[in-house]
């Protein structure tokens, strides 16, 4: 330990338990920061910690239970967690890098900046392994469209989501988009991008090598994104500058120029370690990065320290782009389009002049060092320095199991009106016109779902989107999917059905299932029914990749999504949304979903289960909408009859029997025979 | 009896400017180096067929505040010019 | 004979370059190469190529900054020499802002960015870019963009007209012009014009995203085949 | 000694404004019955750290016809206000 303190600077608030309690920080968390420093920390180091062991960065109440969920697998390269986007083999020398996060909070606030914010951290995560996006995907939920809080919500969050896809170049190619009240404050946007690396190719996110360069590049930093809670700066900063921003900007264009910058980078080979900067900007990277080398270096320990890597920096090279900037603002600042490179010592240079070339700021701000320390200097005093493991997920950050207690939705399944009372042809149109299953034509013509020339679905609609791999025969066939109502009836049923229906929709174009990630948006895990709900979907969904061998590669977890009216506090149902990936070996054998030839025979596959016809009701948006009611339960559902089925639509395909292949959900059997009718993209309704 | 509002709606000045980034980059390259800064906002023209000034700019304010600014990112800030008859 | 080079030029922004590359490359006596805006040697390209994209990210007007670019000075001179120049979305608006072209790009009509195949109608198949074409022959092309509603003063408009100037023009799957198949607003279902002097096209459709039958048309094959057979009927 | 040009870009009168008119559509849906007319253009801030107003004039001036307005549809004023040190 150095003898030096790091002073805190002049106008800081002072250090105390109840600053901490502001900081979003427990009593027993403050007592382990003490410990873990042995003495008081400055202001910047209290900021650090409140970020890191913050649930967005820590999962500190979801992680214990996410180590249950399959994680390997003999396709995959990367572990899951291990990076920030899993890698999964699909042969030819190529891996698929994807993820889903959520970006819920900033789109209630900001739809427009929310939504596309959430679509640039997505890329990051991906190219910043090297791989190259190809093709993004998106899942949304919002209250009733009855509402005009709601219109313009949805408005600007397809707005931000297509002009930033569109201008950074990646074609926006499946999503789901879901109506229904308990989304109303609170609505969910969750994005999701899969890249394509060549194995020799992948970039890790590590700090390692005593004295490389630690390298800042891409935008300069602000001080949007600091999270309003967290900040206490009106008191102490004379200046009446305006409040400080909690909306980030996101800028596609300079996004473009990181992404090939970046590619250009990682060619070199000079590049040892590289992430991106999302959640607690700078605070992350350095000490994700740092924990990353101490924990491959196998190194000792000194002083109760985990030592063999760390990093050094000093703020004041750092770029910025207001003047009078803190510590604390620029550690915690979440400017977007940056990333951290830690670049091998005497080979900066060449990395300096790519992104000089791309028009993009690059400056080193420290180096890399082997005592286990983050160490930050600004205006030359050392403001924070805290070792790197105790922070990070899987080192030193908390680890709680919160109480789990059911609490059975109150819900009831309605008296049916008898056949001979129902105008059927009325309540068909009626349903094909639901907002939850009418065709979204009207938000997905928005997005480019062409650009890269690869989007095999324009020649006709497939369950799940194919991108065509050049240079090869392959396809990827990729979903999002979930069924909230059916996870609200039955957490664990519903979090097996998630998993399933996307699964059965990649089958459905011959393709087989590999790989899943998956973004939790659940309520308050303070709550003990809502823990319950979280711990049975979690189990579920790992029942299922168990069952589809489809290994879980990461993922992003969204708690606090609930709406507030009066001092009612309602949760949204527990959404764990599924993003799939699958191959096709040979993209001409793609099934498509609509009927070609008149005379064709149409199939319905499926087990028969011996439920009441009345009970198959249950969950549907028929009931719902019909009668205002839920029903019970999720839907009967058997994992084995279900993999069985996705066995034989994968064999069906292989062998040319099948003209076309669409799953039943959402809407039931007329939904699918009019789907299957009408939904073809050479049709010009 | 009609007022033309004159209205500017600009990006807070914490809030990142991307399109005033880019178009003093451009302007520089352009070999404008005097040019130190640049930033973009909108400027919109409203016609109100209102007798009084007080009215024209209740309406004025109001639309900026419901519709025309979003409160989120931007500021507003508007004239009133007296002008015949509102065509 | 050596192949007819295509020269596609790259502003910080284009997205569509690579998807060009891939088309030019596979045509048969073709090849694509790739020129950095800051360059200002067109490397003897036969063809110019300015894709689609959102250079400088379209800020402040589609294509207002990319005509300051030294590649550009090149290709106003290129075109000054009688050079064939295609420019496709983005590009098409970058030949407007540099005076290459008439007219300017407005908002769409819905005041949103729309991404669908539409029809088009060959109104001139008689130049370099279209003489694959059969007259008035209806293609299905897909558009993405958010600015293509193409504006002019009365007068450019009467010229454009009365010089045979516009080349294609939004219409329905059986050829009508109606205004209900015009995507964007444009002026006459304008979607693609020419120069007086025939040798710069401009285009807001997309042909490079419809030579393949898997991703849905094969009608843009035929614009860059008849770029080709008309370079290499020059040269004999 | 610094200028900072107030730049006002609009849209020819000729010229049919789309997005003026989905606003006017817009307010009157909130029932401002008394706004008669919407136009929409830019209004853009330029700080330009020149000593004496002609250059910064000048220099305004060529930035609109080079740049920042389009000849084809817009027209562009300005007025110019003295600023302590351009930052």
């Amino acid at each position: 330990m150095t003898k030096s303190k790091p002073e805190s600077q002049a106008i800081e608030p002072e250090v105390n338990l109840d600053l901490a309690k502001s900081h979003g920080l427990l009593e027993e968390e403050y007592e382990k920061v003490l410990e873990i420093l042995g003495r008081t920390p400055t202001y910047t180091e209290l900021g650090i910690f409140s970020v890191m062991w913050s649930e967005h960065c820590s999962y500190k109440n979801s992680i214990a239970l996410l180590k249950q969920l399959p994680r390997s697998g003999k396709r995959l390269l990367a572990d899951a967690g291990e990076e920030n986007a899993g890698l999964v083999d699909i042969g030819d020398g190529l891996a698929v890098a994807f993820k889903i996060e959520s970006h819920n909070h900033p789109s209630a606030v900001e739809p427009y900046q929310g939504a596309a914010t959430g679509v640039g951290g997505i890329q990051r995560d991906i190219f910043t392994m090297g791989a190259r996006p190809i093709a993004s995907l998106n899942s949304l939920r919002f209250g009733p469209l009855t509402l005009p809080r709601v219109r313009y919500l949805l408005q600007g969050v397809v707005r931000g989501i297509g002009d930033y896809g569109n201008a950074f170049g990646v074609p926006t190619v499946a999503g789901e988009v879901y109506f229904d009240p308990c989304y109303t404050g609170n609505p969910l946007v969750n994005a999701m991008s899969v890249g394509l690396v060549e194995h020799g190719k992948v970039a890790r996110a590590v700090a390692k090598g005593e004295g490389n360069r630690v390298m800042i590049v891409g935008s300069s930093t602000g001080r949007d994104g600091i999270h309003g809670a967290t900040f206490a700066s009106e008191e102490i900063s004379e200046k009446s500058e305006a409040k400080r921003p909690s909306v980030q900007v996101g800028d596609p264009f300079t996004e473009k120029l990181l992404l090939e910058a970046t590619l250009e980078a990682i060619a070199t080979g000079f590049v040892v370690g590289i992430q991106d900067m999302g959640a607690a900007g700078l605070t992350c990277s350095c000490s994700e990065m740092s924990a990353k080398g101490i924990e491959q270096s196998g190194g000792g320990e000194v002083n109760g320290v985990a030592t063999g890597s760390g990093m050094e920096i000093d703020l004041d090279l750092v770029p910025v782009r207001e003047n009078g900037m803190t510590a604390y603002e620029i550690m915690l600042s979440e400017s977007q389009e940056r990333m951290l490179i830690v670049a091998q010592k005497g080979r900066e240079g060449a990395l300096l002049e790519i992104f000089k070339k791309w028009e993009l700021e690059a400056v080193v701000i420290g180096a890399v060092t082997t005592d286990g320390f983050v160490r930050v200097r600004h205006h030359g005093k050392i403001v924070a320095e805290v070792p790197a493991v105790p922070l990070v997920l899987g080192g030193g950050a908390p680890v709680y199991i919160r109480e789990a207690v059911e609490k059975k939705p109150d819900v009831k399944f309605p008296v049916l009106a008898p056949d001979d009372e129902i105008d059927f042809e009325k309540e068909i149109l009626d349903l094909l016109g639901a907002p939850n299953i009418a065709s979204k034509r009207w938000v997905y013509e928005q997005y480019d779902s062409m650009v890269r020339t690869n989007s095999l679905t324009l020649a006709g609609a497939t369950d799940a989107a194919l991108i065509g791999i050049k240079g090869t025969a392959k396809a990827l066939a990729m979903k999002t999917d979930c069924n909230a109502r059916y996870v609200y009836l039955n957490p664990r049923k519903g979090g097996m059905i998630a998993v399933a229906e996307c699964a059965r929709n990649i089958a459905c174009t011959g393709a087989k299932p590999l790989g899943v990630t998956n973004c939790l948006n659940f309520g308050n895990p303070y709550k003990p029914e809502i823990y319950f709900q979280f711990r049975e979907a979690v189990l579920g969904m790992g029942e299922a990749c168990r069952k589809f061998d489809t290994p879980i590669t990461g993922g992003n977890v969204s708690f606090y999504n609930e709406s507030k009216s009066g001092d009612e506090v309602t949760a949204v149902y527990p959404t764990p949304v599924i993003g799939m990936i699958g191959l096709l070996d040979d993209a001409a054998l793609a099934v498509r979903s609509t009927f070609k030839h008149e005379g064709d025979a149409i199939l319905l596959i499926g087990l028969q289960l011996e439920t009441p016809d009345s009970e198959g009701l249950t969950g549907s948006e028929y009931l719902v909408r019909r009668y205002g009611e839920l029903g019970l339960d999720a839907p009967a559902f058997d994992l084995d009859a279900e993999k069985r089925l996705q066995d034989l639509l994968q064999l069906l395909a292989a062998k040319k029997y099948l003209r076309s292949a669409h799953d039943c959900s959402d809407g039931g059997l007329v939904t699918a025979l009019a789907e299957c009718s009408v939904m073809d993209e050479t049709l010009q309704l | 009896m009609a007022y033309r509002a004159k209205i500017k709606i600009t990006l807070r000045p914490s809030i990142l400017d991307t399109q005033g980034k880019a178009v003093h980059h451009a302007l520089e390259s352009l070999n404008y180096q005097s040019v130190a800064g640049v930033r973009i906002g909108k400027y919109i023209e409203l016609e109100v067929a209102e007798s009084d000034e007080s009215t024209a700019s209740r309406i004025t304010d109001e639309a900026c505040k419901k519709l025309l600014a979003n409160p989120v990112m931007e500021d507003y800030s508007f004239e009133l010019e007296q002008i015949g008859q509102a065509n | 004979m050596s192949k007819i080079k295509f020269g596609i030029v790259v502003f910080p922004g284009s997205n569509c370059d690579h998807d060009g590359e891939v088309v030019c490359n596979a045509l048969p006596d073709a090849e694509a190469r790739l020129i950095w805006h800051r360059e200002s040697d067109l490397q003897q390209s036969d063809v110019i190529l300015l894709p689609g994209g959102f250079s400088y990210g379209d800020y402040l007007r589609t294509g207002a900054i990319a005509k300051f670019s030294p590649a550009m000075t090149e290709v106003v001179r290129f075109a000054g020499q009688g050079g064939l120049v295609l420019g496709i979305c983005n590009g098409f608006q970058i030949l407007q802002e540099s005076g290459l072209l008439e007219g300017a790009m407005m908002r769409n009509i819905n005041r949103k960015f729309i991404c669908k195949f539409v029809s088009l109608k060959v109104a001139n198949n008689n130049t370099l870019f279209t003489s694959g074409y059969g007259k008035d022959e209806v293609i299905r092309i897909p558009i993405a963009h958010g600015d293509g509603n193409f504006t002019a003063d009365a007068e450019t408009l009467r010229q454009l007209q009365e010089n045979n100037q516009v080349v294609f023009r939004y219409c329905d799957h059986t050829g009508d012009e109606s205004s209900e198949a015009n995507p964007n607003g444009s002026l006459y279902n304008i979607a693609g014009i020419i120069n007086r002097r025939g040798n710069v096209l401009g285009l807001m459709p997309h042909p490079e995203r419809a030579c393949d039958a898997l991703l849905g048309s094969t009608d843009g094959q035929k614009l860059f085949e008849s770029l080709v057979r008309n370079v290499v009927a020059e040269r004999l």
